[in-house]
């Protein structure tokens, strides 16, 4: 914590960057921080109530964060990959960020969830992560800490919707989708979402109804499933949002898995491995094709 | 280190010595062979010359029996066996029909999941073992390697080494302290079994291979198949002509033996046709060749 | 979700067809000037490339009542802007897991190569996209969602 | 309000056997922005046109649909006849009742329900067509020619003969490539250089011709009839304007045992060097790893460098400060003629592809390839014609040749023919025998390919009156044995294992495209097949085009060629271009992509799948000029209109002309209603 405040200062008051965003404590737990003035580096905390990617605020859909100067943004490793994905999608120059790393031993589902970490509190994410040490960053902060408690819970539970039958699945989905009241909070969260303007906001023609119906329900969750293959870096941040508590992380999950079959893509930090969508092989499976 | 051991009708039979000078040489460097259970016929060239069913189906009984014994790895020393093994392994693993029928056939389950390893690559994986085991006892002895032809072919199922000019069994000598020799018939055929049926053949191929080595300069061929072990050792009197000297017929176990400091009857040296005299006759300590006749 | 056999034989599937302009349009081109006869129920939407066809024109079709859809276009190496298809056939092998995932039955989505020369190939995709969405029925689960029902 | 005009076609009985064509012009007709709806027994006829056009004008149609037959077959017809009635013609779509309904169904009701529905769709997207105009592009009559071998040269001359400037692209110091290495050719066994050193000399001379050798592509930009290339001139270290050939530096090097490349190193060269002395440009270059001036200089030695080739040099042209420059040249048209390499045997292979072992790798002596067999017969070459093994410079009197070493072996990576070593292997026996006597040439073949005007003949003359040995099979091993190479194979015909004595072995290895052509074919977006020969663009219709217009190919680059088939392309391929360049613009089809810059977010995915590279990037900027963000742009003269950067876009911010989401939006809804 000290070493982090410390950079923090450092970097703050050496000019070098404008802002550090980071965690502080706040009223309900940790909540996200932007750190402007030296002075105020020691509000800076990490612990495992530190469950938001911060790497959503480098959007360059962002302009109120821009106004605050060259960010230095502070990142687990699985919000590294987010870092990543914006840079191999060419939303952030790496000279314009200073990364700084922080050891993970897994994060809470809720930010205001009491200390220790336990298998029941931990977020479902962080169970066998393997993504906790953050390569991509300038600065990595922190003791190696231990594993995250509990266990993977989520490749069973596809697995079990993988063995049901198709209108039994349907009917899963249904029930979920049906609680969704299109408030987008999944894709304001999201780093990876930092389109001009969404496709389903888009009118003229509108692929997408907006309105919380069954029928634009379905299209926007399948459409927001396929714009993150292969872009997903799985930090939980759609699901933590969702006031409908759909299991976004469910879906999420599974396109890794198909990314990771078929194209043997798993989410890295390192921006120079190409996303697998966008590219392709010739010997891509095409079992599914006549 | 553990390996499942596949010693095949030769190393109990013909190739006594093979089988010999192998745990030998596997107790020094701390290999533990562990011969399958209830291990039958590779089917050798009869199985794949009348039923080619026959002769995957033959070697998959013995690597489900390895399988079934816990083993990640088998040794065939054989190379006729070898070839069997990881010939059929290739073939179940790059042919989803056939490996669905094996466990039928063979009437045990079977996932296809045993390396097969021969003794060229064992060693060669233990080389700096062997270098530190190894005293000097073979400096100054020309070796020709002789790979012959099923060790290393066909590229696909053998892909330890290049098919087409392998090293790894000059570099498990060069450990030993012996001295590898360049030569050209190292990959040629030997005649295989047709020294029962047409022993001219085998003998004229034969004569060959032991020109060729003595060219270069070897002080015995080495070989790591019991059949061209038989071939070039058992036959070679009707290959030597008056005045030239007899070659000696090694096995690679035997000579790792010998660098090991082994005694030669251990290593069952003394089986030999073709006598390995005039090699131990310059072994260090010479001492070591009293204990032969 | 199998109708009974009275049932299927009213039916009459509405099936759309998103094809590319080079390959399978052609194709289906062949088929007419060979004269081979087909179910009737197939619509052909051309489009440049399967390179062009995007999944939320196969989730358009079925919130429009589609009880199928077809995808098609040119053979791996064959595509007329060179890699199209190859671009499609991950997107799509992507979109179709996912669709598998959330419920919808594998038989409603059809995908094939079929090239400038496989006019009979096309009649054997439309027949058979049809025969299955006779059988599974009325796409009614995807209808609900619109809160009408066939 | 659209005012939608629906001709439907009867095709004399074709369709209207089937369709009920009146009821279809009836049903249409009732539909909500449609002006006009009628029948007709032909629509493509004169007659059929005509009441297109009278419609337009009388009823203000903004736009047509005409349900006939597929747009491949009338397409063009009816939006010609739309335009020439003032409308504009993308304002006009087909619907295909024939083909695609009529031909295919036998129940004339469910057939009419069908054309209806396909016109009913076609309707509701024409009504989002928006008039478009062809796009014209500016045409540069200039071509450049990358490889100056047979091909290159060819290509060059009937360009520059054509009346079209020529820039003359050559990595190596002199043009000519594997052709001026070649003793004779078959089958008429006249002498290469002969036939080929005019050539070069009228390339050298063509006023219309730059020639730029010793240069490699850098960087190709643009697109066709307006490409920018940007070429690399590798440093000669000799001022080209003031060398006059007279070859005094040559004989005053110091380093003198340089392997000759052109000699196939059967030959030596000296550090300073034209590479054979008909070489075009006659210019020398310093070879600068083996100059005894640059290798002082590199280990620090201050004074007493070498430079005794500018003591010689009476014209001051020696500079050995020269550095690689790069000149850009806008060209309209590229002819790729880079030519072939040869498979070698040895151990280290590129990827895929694996050496022969059983042949030794390489490491045997006498044991050498076609070119230097070229080299040995040629008159100009190290032995000055004779045939004498390297190894000891003996004449040798028994020579193995092998054919297929590589070529059509799987196991070795290479599938293919390389097609023209039964015809030089042939040539070899003879050329051969015609110099050795009482020497015996034995050829291991595979099968005999001589396919052309009078090769077969030529073989059989090697066999018959050249006494050239042909044994049908493979050699399984090669070995020394003393001075002879052993040569062990099987001679398929006689079912016999063999073993040949040999004094000498010649390989036929196989032809390989030239090392870096698939960086030259990325620069240029041209696409390779997996040994990295150029595709062309339909194998038998268009086999000098790429995919991408406006680059051609001529020669071995494309695959294994001989010569008078790397001529005929290069002609074809000129004839191609000067076809191109008689026009002053070039028409293209409106049907391109194009991106909204407000709605762009820069993600580049569009980028990533463009197969043409028609994709750029372009700043935005506020007015004050601050960044505001880079977004994509598509150059229309570059984009081939597949549309795939639309269906990657996340956020629909770039439209395909002709095929934008409204329009597909509302077939899909029409379709379904």
């Amino acid at each position: 914590m000290k070493e982090l405040q410390e950079l923090a200062r450092t970097l703050l008051s050496s000019g070098t960057v404008g802002v550090v965003i980071g965690w502080e404590e706040g009223p309900r737990g940790a909540r996200p921080a932007f750190i402007t003035d030296a002075a105020d580096s020691s509000r800076l905390i990490f612990d495992h109530r530190c469950t938001h990617n911060l790497a959503t605020y480098l959007s360059p859909r962002r302009p109120h964060m821009a106004r605050l100067g060259k960010a230095a943004i502070v990142v687990k490793g699985c919000d590294a990959r987010a870092v990543a994905g914006l840079l191999r999608e060419t939303q952030v120059k790496r000279e314009d960020v200073v990364i700084i790393g922080v050891r993970c031993g897994g994060v809470a589902a809720d930010p205001a969830g009491a200390k220790p970490l336990t298998a029941e509190t931990v977020a479902e994410r962080c169970p066998g992560c393997t993504a906790r040490e953050p390569h991509l960053a300038d600065h990595v902060v922190g003791e190696a800490q231990p594993e995250p408690p509990g266990a993977p819970t989520r490749d069973a539970r596809i697995a079990e919707l993988d063995a049901m039958s198709a209108p039994k699945r349907w009917a899963f989905w249904q029930a979920e989708f049906a609680r969704c009241i299109r408030c987008n909070a999944c894709r304001e969260v999201c780093p990876m979402c930092f389109c001009e303007r969404c496709v389903g906001d888009k009118t003229e023609p509108q692929w997408l109804e907006s309105s919380p119906h069954p029928r634009g329900n379905f299209a926007w969750h399948v459409t927001r499933a396929l714009h993150q293959a292969g872009r997903c870096v799985d930090c939980g941040e759609c699901q933590r949002a969702c006031p409908a508590d759909i299991p976004l992380g469910l879906l999420n999950r599974k396109i890794a898995g198909i990314v990771a079959d078929r194209f043997d893509y798993r989410a890295t930090d390192d921006p120079t491995v190409p996303a697998p969508i966008g590219a392709f092989s010739m010997s891509d499976r095409q079992e599914f094709i006549l | 280190m553990k390996v499942g051991y596949y010693p095949g009708c030769s190393l109990h039979g013909t190739s006594r010595e093979f089988d010999e000078s192998l745990r030998a040489v596997a107790e020094v460097l701390g290999v533990e062979l562990a011969e399958i259970d209830d291990w039958s016929c590779c089917g050798a060239t009869s199985a794949h010359a009348t039923n080619h069913l026959l002769s995957v189906a033959l070697p998959a009984r013995n690597l489900a029996l390895a399988e079934s014994q816990g083993h990640a790895e088998v040794l065939a020393p054989c190379a006729a066996c070898y070839n069997r093994l990881a010939g059929a392994r290739h073939e179940i693993a790059t042919d989803a029909a056939l490996a669905a029928r094996m466990p039928e056939l063979i009437g045990r389950p079977f996932a296809n999941t045993v390396a097969v390893r021969n003794v060229v690559e064992v060693l060669h994986g233990l080389l700096p073992t062997i270098r530190v085991r190894a005293g000097q006892p073979l400096a100054g002895i020309k070796v020709a390697c002789y790979y012959g032809c099923l060790l290393v072919r066909p590229a696909e199922v053998c892909s330890f080494d290049d098919a087409e000019d392998p090293v790894t069994m000059e570099e498990v000598v060069s450990a030993t302290g012996a001295t590898p020799v360049a030569w050209d018939m190292r990959l040629e055929c030997c005649g295989g079994a047709l020294s029962v049926s047409r022993t001219r053949s085998v003998v004229r191929l034969g004569r060959a291979i032991l020109n060729d080595a003595r060219a270069a300069g070897a002080d015995a061929i080495v070989v790591a198949c019991p059949m061209c072990h038989s071939n070039l050792d058992f036959r070679q009197s009707a290959m030597v002509r008056r005045g030239e000297a007899a070659m000696p017929v090694l096995f690679l176990s035997e000579l790792v033996g010998l660098a090991f400091g082994v005694a030669p009857d251990r290593l069952g040296l003394r089986r030999h046709f073709t006598s390995a005299r005039s090699l131990l006759d310059r072994v260090q300590p010479p001492a070591a060749a009293r204990e032969v006749r | 979700m199998a109708l009974p056999a009275e049932k299927i034989e009213a039916f009459e599937p509405r099936i759309t067809a998103f094809v590319c302009n080079w390959c399978t349009y052609t194709g289906a081109d062949l088929a007419g000037t060979s004269r081979l006869q087909m179910d009737p129920n197939v619509r052909i939407i051309r489009l440049p490339c399967t390179g062009r066809i995007d999944p939320l024109f196969v989730i358009k079709a079925f919130e429009r009542g589609a009880d199928g859809v077809i995808v098609s276009g040119c053979h791996p190496a064959d595509c007329h802007y060179t890699s199209g298809n190859y671009h499609a056939r991950r997107r799509f092998a992507v979109f179709n897991e996912i669709l598998g995932f959330l419920g919808v039955e594998p038989e409603r989505l059809t995908f094939s190569w079929v090239s400038a020369s496989e006019g009979q190939k096309w009649r054997e995709v439309v027949n058979d996209a049809t025969a299955r969405a006779r059988r599974l029925g009325p796409f009614d689960a995807f209808r609900a969602l619109a809160g009408r029902s066939a | 309000m659209a005012r939608i005009g629906v001709f439907v076609c009867h095709c004399g009985e074709n369709i209207g056997r089937t369709v009920d064509c009146a009821r279809v012009a009836e049903e249409l007709g009732k539909l909500p922005g449609v002006a006009h709806a009628i029948d007709y027994k032909y629509m493509c006829s004169d007659p059929g046109q005509a009441l297109i056009k009278q419609a337009i004008a009388e009823k203000k149609l903004t736009g047509v649909v005409v349900a006939a037959c597929s747009p491949h077959m009338h397409e063009k017809t009816f939006r010609r006849a739309c335009g020439s009635a003032g409308l504009n013609p993308f304002l006009c779509e087909m619907a295909n009742v024939r083909e695609h309904c009529s031909w295919i169904h036998e129940d004339r009701d469910a057939a009419t329900d069908k054309a209806v529905d396909l016109a009913r769709f076609i309707v509701e997207k024409v009504k989002r067509n928006v008039p478009l105009e062809t796009i014209r592009i500016p045409v540069t009559k200039r071509a450049l020619v990358i490889g100056g071998g047979i091909a290159g040269i060819q290509a060059a001359l009937d360009l520059a003969d054509g009346g079209a400037e020529v820039i003359l692209v050559e990595k190596e110091p002199s043009i000519g490539g594997h052709m001026s290495q070649l003793s004779e050719t078959f089958p008429t066994l006249d002498c290469s250089q002969c036939i080929l050193t005019p050539r070069m000399v009228e390339v050298y001379q063509h006023p219309n011709i730059k020639l730029m050798a010793y240069s490699e592509v850098a960087e190709v930009g643009g697109y066709i009839g307006n490409f920018d290339v940007k070429i690399r001139q590798k440093a000669r270290y000799v001022d080209a304007a003031n060398c006059n050939g007279c070859g005094a530096c040559q004989k005053a090097c110091i380093v003198r045992k340089v392997p000759s490349e052109f000699d196939e190193k059967l030959g030596k060269r000296t550090a300073i060097y034209v590479p054979f002395p008909q070489a075009v440009p006659n210019i020398p270059v310093i070879d600068r790893a083996s100059c005894a001036y640059f290798k002082a200089k590199a280990k620090g030695v201050k004074k007493d460098a070498c430079g005794k080739c500018k003591e010689a040099c009476s014209k001051g042209a020696i500079d050995y400060e020269q550095a690689d420059t790069f000149v850009t040249e806008k060209v309209g048209a590229i002819v790729v003629a880079t030519g072939y390499t040869l498979y070698s045997i040895g151990k280290d292979q590129p990827e895929g592809l694996r050496g022969y072992g059983e042949y030794g790798y390489g490491t045997i002596p006498d044991v050498i390839d076609g070119l230097q067999f070229e080299r040995l017969a040629s008159a100009s070459g190290p032995t000055a014609g004779k045939i004498l093994r390297p190894s000891d410079g003996k004449e040798p009197k028994r020579i193995v040749f092998l054919q297929c070493v590589g070529s059509r072996d799987p196991a070795k990576g290479i599938e293919y023919c390389s097609k023209i070593c039964c015809m030089y292997v042939a040539k070899h026996t003879m050329l051969y025998r015609h110099k050795v006597h009482d020497g015996q040439a034995t050829v291991f073949y595979m099968d005999i390919r001589a396919n052309g005007k009078g090769y077969d003949e030529f073989v059989r003359r090697a066999i018959e009156e050249d006494g050239a040995r042909y044994v049908r099979g493979r050699v399984s091993r090669m070995y020394r044995d003393g001075e002879t190479i052993k040569v062990q194979g099987f001679d398929t015909l006689s079912g016999e294992p063999v073993v040949i004595d040999a004094d000498m072995v010649v390989l036929a290895t196989a032809i390989r495209p030239q090392p870096g052509i698939e960086q030259l074919a990325q620069k240029l977006s041209a696409s390779y097949d997996a040994h990295g020969f150029f595709n062309e663009a339909h194998p038998k219709l268009r086999p000098v085009e790429t995919n991408t217009a406006g680059v051609y190919l001529a020669g071995a680059c494309q695959a294994p060629r001989d010569i008078p088939d790397s001529v005929a392309m290069a002609s074809a391929a000129a004839a191609k271009i000067l076809g191109l360049f008689s026009k002053a613009e070039l028409e293209r089809e409106p049907t391109v992509a194009k991106v909204d810059a407000a709605l762009c977010a820069g993600c580049f995915h569009c980028e990533r799948v463009c197969p043409y590279g028609a994709i750029t990037r372009i700043e935005v900027r506020d007015r004050k000029g601050n960044l505001v963000k880079i977004v994509a742009e598509v150059n229309p003269g570059v984009c081939q209109g597949c549309g795939t950067c639309q269906a990657t876009c996340p956020s629909k911010s770039v439209e395909l002309q002709g095929f934008t989401d409204e329009q597909i939006w509302s077939e899909i809804n029409a379709l379904l209603a």
